[in-house]
């Protein structure tokens, strides 16, 4: 299968989409002529001209509100946020326009349009641009809202959300841009709604979604080292979450540990927890732990930087915890 | 008044008149409690939607407004009945009874909202341009906001990306004096609205309210430039709202002498007296066509009566297609 | 003890503290010449002019900003919000700069300013109109987020957050401006930080902040007739949280339900949840349930605005389950 | 040239050369990863920090800017170590190394940032004024922000408050032609950027950037206007920066002619050429004059080397008072 980067993961389903159908556009800071901040428009602009894929001035709000526009009239817009950091501007768009006009149209307006961009941390950027912000989209009904951690998972649900004809919050990595992976050269597509168990195994549940799955395998690993078998469950999606996948695994496990990258406190990690703790109470042999980000804005400093996020010892004291091993 | 058809003079007035009864219907059923929340009553304005509305053809046009938008929902055609039906929370309403008197639509009639958030359908418009454009259709975007809107980011943002972009738009500023109970020079650095056009490079005018004629001339030519040309342009409408900002709005905030003031220039009474002058219409034929609105308004209210009230399992419906 | 409105006892707060402290000032859409929105700030600018009481354009973000640059600059805004709804276009202010100044800024700046207004749903507004956005502030630290069930509360929490250092966001409900209840005369402050058991008992905890908490009262009188006695505790503050508090009573009961009427997923109320079920986990005899609002946007109709929200049923169903009387 | 003191010119010319000395080194820096995260070099911009600060007093006034805050800081005298050791994110950095290159303050300089999102200072400069007015005090706020963000709504909000409420602000807009890739034109309506303080009833001027002395000058009179009128008013300085957008950007989006044609322009050259011309300084004084930045620069760095990461605890402290 060939190997490609996450970023081309992110291109090709674009671009594929692009091809598709002529309504799909893609529209943000730096997209066309730049490729993008991240690169991840390489080409697009080049292939299909500056009609459809359309650098915008520095106005977030302007332009997500935009987009939301368009989609209620007919068109498919992606809406590339430079980073999530700088989607709190057009959050009002989102959640007030995006997320509610069919409702309160009464089902008149479908919306089909992508929001997508880098989420969370990425090096040295202290507190204004190193958010982790699931927590807000994933608390709006309305809005559909995914996470992808492999070049894979990347493309098609991405495609899925393109295709999909209600409003989908879409969250990446900058520090996965560069990530390779397989990739398959026909056409596939991941259902939204869907976890996906990367890892399977009997002892423990680590429940986790994005960038932070990676650290979350590598304590796995770990684990796996001293006989401790984790079922790692990649969420990919938050809204909807599906929660027949958690349950199963911990029916399975009895024991089970959340990692978001995140602050902890009315995050998309804590409410796991909480349904977890809820839902399989009688299951259950030990509390549920959340690995959450520490509960402070982002600092600059690398080594503070990295003390403040989930990390594989902080994953491998709450299994301890939860396996009553310390 | 010259080159008017009679019928389309008597379409405009009928229309103003419409608006104002049922207007006067929704805020008597708003005292009944037949009607909850925030209503935001449109008399004095009718001249604004009616005449602005009379540019366009909604085939290929749209509209979008705010929340004040009882108005705006009559002049693009929907059935008064569908629109009371709304405001009472009833299934028959334009919106299922999820909406109310803020959230009114018509997709079919291109009637994009009622929207609630001040300044926040802006880029709802102007992406609705945007579509017109990138699909090389012949359309234009008429987009209604109050004076209070033109302070939000979204109004700056919005036309400078139509103007870089030369999206058919046309940004009607409905001018009402007031935002809320604020005076509109009290919160705005510059007095005349239009003015702010300048700053995106497209035409801005101020325009007579209370004159229908006046707005469907203004807004026709500046429907042409954005249908011919692509050039979006910004108009300011001078208007008056006769009663308070909401119904729970006493309005103390300005004298009884400024509101008579305005009642002088009330836009039924200028278009109804031009054209009593050239006789385009009697006496006689304007009772009965006021007569006829209220017997219209009249029916809306019984109907929205007699509709049921949304069963509960449509609180779950209309999230998702 | 005199029997004032929860609107007066906020007027009262905002009063004293602009008599108290010079740099006390009031900021917000309709606050001055129309004495507020909701009349909570009725007769203060006739008595401090328009200097100290100031009329904003619709603005929000912009006005949001103006006041937290003026805390950084040593004066102590309270800015009203007119409805919580509206402060969304406010939140990368609120998030970027008044939660991170002090910390990005390596302690250089201190930020006395308070956000505050309605929040959560009144009657018949429907969806942009009706939103609890507890957990979207309560997510965030370098916030404190504080919420107001009584005019006593109102009034000396309003007091501790004027006079706190840091930002204070606090959330009213419009539903309770009328709402009359004991304040005395003399001068007292609520600490920020402290839950308070708005009714003891010892068969089960539950646990609510804001309005709904009337209608947990509601629910556990019901309960009471059925002699089961429920521990009502406020929260009152949300960040900090009182975890002691929350501990301590469900040890004595163990059981607990949440009453929260924001949407469920990711909320503060959900986190509360987790937080139980994880400190308390060899303590508790059932699952923590939720009393959520129901995961929609708001109707306009009143009887489905009425069932999109927690309800006396609602909490007694869930206490049914957590007590297996179900 | 005329009227002005030698020292006052060399202070100037020496703070510019300082100020590229200081962003050469940090870029070099980044090169050795001593730097991380997003750094925005300021070479090019020189004047307009120098120019511009050298027109206020920071007992009294206030100076915010963005991102790109390096020449700022120095201008407003803050140490170059203490600036070196928060970039290499260091304890003995201005923000204890929590906040890096795009955050630097110094609440003591009245330099308040150093802000990361693109607009959202404007309205904290705007609120520094407010407290300024509201005091009754003396001083005025210099907000200093890119081209690319004349287009966030903050910026809009911001100035009509100011304007409305007659606050001693200067807005200056560094307008560099480029906001990252994008060159300003293909994303502004109007391309004289000072043109839309006409929105805002206050008084707008475009300003040569590359040369220090209109820059002061300017300044000063913007200055002027805000202390003895309390009458806020919007320059547009037209600067280059020579190098990308920050260390990641390798800048084609421009032609090495371009760059070539403004390098040309060099602020330093430019002020150097008048001083030499007439004799306000010698070649060999300038030369002693870089020498001494570039140990200055030097030392800094050894400051910033020598100085202690913080420690873990520290993570959890400057949240709140
Ligand atoms: C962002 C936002 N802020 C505040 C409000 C509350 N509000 C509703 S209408 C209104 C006044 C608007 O005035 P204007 O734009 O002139 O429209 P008009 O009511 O006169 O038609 C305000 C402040 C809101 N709905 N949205
Ligand atoms: C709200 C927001 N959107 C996007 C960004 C990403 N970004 C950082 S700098 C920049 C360009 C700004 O250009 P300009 O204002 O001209 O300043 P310059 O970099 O030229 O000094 C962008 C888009 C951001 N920091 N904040
Ligand atoms: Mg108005
Ligand atoms: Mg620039």
């Amino acid at each position: 299968m060939p190997q490609i980067t996450y970023r081309e993961a992110l291109n090709q389903a674009i671009d594929e989409e692009m091809a598709r159908d002529e309504r799909v556009f893609l529209i943000g800071e730096e997209v066309a002529l730049y490729n993008g901040a991240y690169k991840v428009s390489r080409g697009l602009c080049d292939k299909y001209g500056e009609r459809r894929v359309i650098d915008t001035p520095i106005s977030e709000g302007g332009f997500t509100g935009i987009g939301i526009g368009a989609a209620m009239a007919g068109l498919r817009p992606i809406v590339e946020w430079m980073t999530f950091n700088f989607s709190i501007q057009a959050l009002d768009q989102v959640i007030n326009n995006a997320a509610k006009m069919r409702y309160m149209s009464g089902g008149q307006f479908h919306l089909p349009i992508v929001f997508r961009g880098p989420n969370g941390p990425a090096e040295w950027l202290s507190a204004q641009h190193s958010q982790t912000l699931a927590a807000i989209y994933a608390h709006v009904p309305g809005l559909k809202v995914i996470s992808a951690a492999t070049p894979y998972d990347a493309k098609g649900l991405l495609k899925s959300a393109i295709r999909d004809d209600n409003p989908v919050v879409m969250m990446e990595a900058e520090l996965l841009y560069g990530m390779k992976g397989d990739v398959p050269g026909d056409e596939y597509l991941i259902p939204i709604g869907r976890a996906d168990i990367k890892r399977p195994g009997g002892d423990v549940t680590l429940i986790t979604f994005g960038k932070v799955l990676h650290i979350v395998l590598k304590a796995a690993e770990a684990l796996a080292e001293d006989a401790i078998e984790a079922e790692v469950i990649d969420l990919r999606s938050l809204r909807p979450l599906d929660e027949d996948a958690v349950i199963q695994s911990v029916s399975k496990t009895s024991r089970c540990v959340v990692i978001d990258e995140s602050w902890p406190v009315a995050s998309a990690g804590s409410y796991v927890a909480h349904l977890v703790s809820t839902k399989c109470f009688d299951l259950l042999d030990a509390q549920v732990e959340l690995v959450a980000a520490e509960d402070v804005p982002m600092p600059y400093n690398h080594q503070l930087e990295l003390a403040a996020q989930p990390s594989v010892e902080k994953i491998l004291a709450a299994v301890e915890k939860v396996m009553y091993l310390d | 008044m010259d080159g008017y058809e009679p019928e389309f003079l008597k379409r405009l007035l009928e229309q103003m008149v419409l608006i104002r009864r049922f207007e006067e219907k929704a805020a008597q059923m708003y005292g009944l409690r037949k009607i909850g929340g925030f209503c935001h009553i449109y008399i004095g304005q009718e001249a604004v939607s009616t005449g602005s509305i009379a540019a366009i053809d909604l085939k290929k046009d749209y509209a979008l407004t705010a929340y004040r938008d009882h108005g705006h929902a009559i002049s693009v055609g929907m059935a008064p009945k569908i629109i009371m039906a709304e405001l009472f929370g009833k299934i028959t309403g334009c919106s299922r009874g999820k909406g109310g008197s803020m959230h009114l639509f018509d997709v079919d009639r291109h009637f994009y909202g009622g929207h609630g958030i001040v300044g926040a359908h802006i880029p709802l418009a102007t992406g609705v341009a945007l579509k017109v454009k990138y699909n090389n259709e012949d359309g234009v975007v008429l987009c209604f906001f109050g004076d209070g809107a033109v302070h939000q980011g979204a109004f700056h943002e919005s036309l400078n990306m139509a103007g870089v972009w030369k999206l058919p738009v046309v940004y009607i500023c409905e001018n009402n004096q007031y935002g809320m109970g604020t005076d509109f020079r009290r919160v705005s650095a510059v007095h005349d609205l239009s003015s702010l056009s300048t700053s995106y490079n497209m035409p801005g005018k101020q325009v007579d309210g209370m004159d229908v004629l006046a707005v469907y001339e203004n807004v026709t030519e500046a429907v042409k430039l954005a249908r011919n040309e692509s050039q979006p342009s910004l108009l300011e409408i001078r208007t008056y709202r006769y009663m308070g900002h909401s119904m729970s709005d006493p309005a103390t905030y300005r004298t009884k002498e400024e509101l008579q003031k305005h009642k002088q220039q009330d836009p039924i009474l200028i278009l109804k007296g031009k054209m009593t002058a050239t006789g385009a219409i009697t006496d006689e034929q304007y009772k009965q066509m006021d007569q006829q609105c209220k017997q219209t308004v009249a029916e809306a209210v019984e109907f929205a009566e007699a509709s049921r009230v949304p069963a509960i399992e449509t609180l779950y419906e209309d999230v998702f297609k």
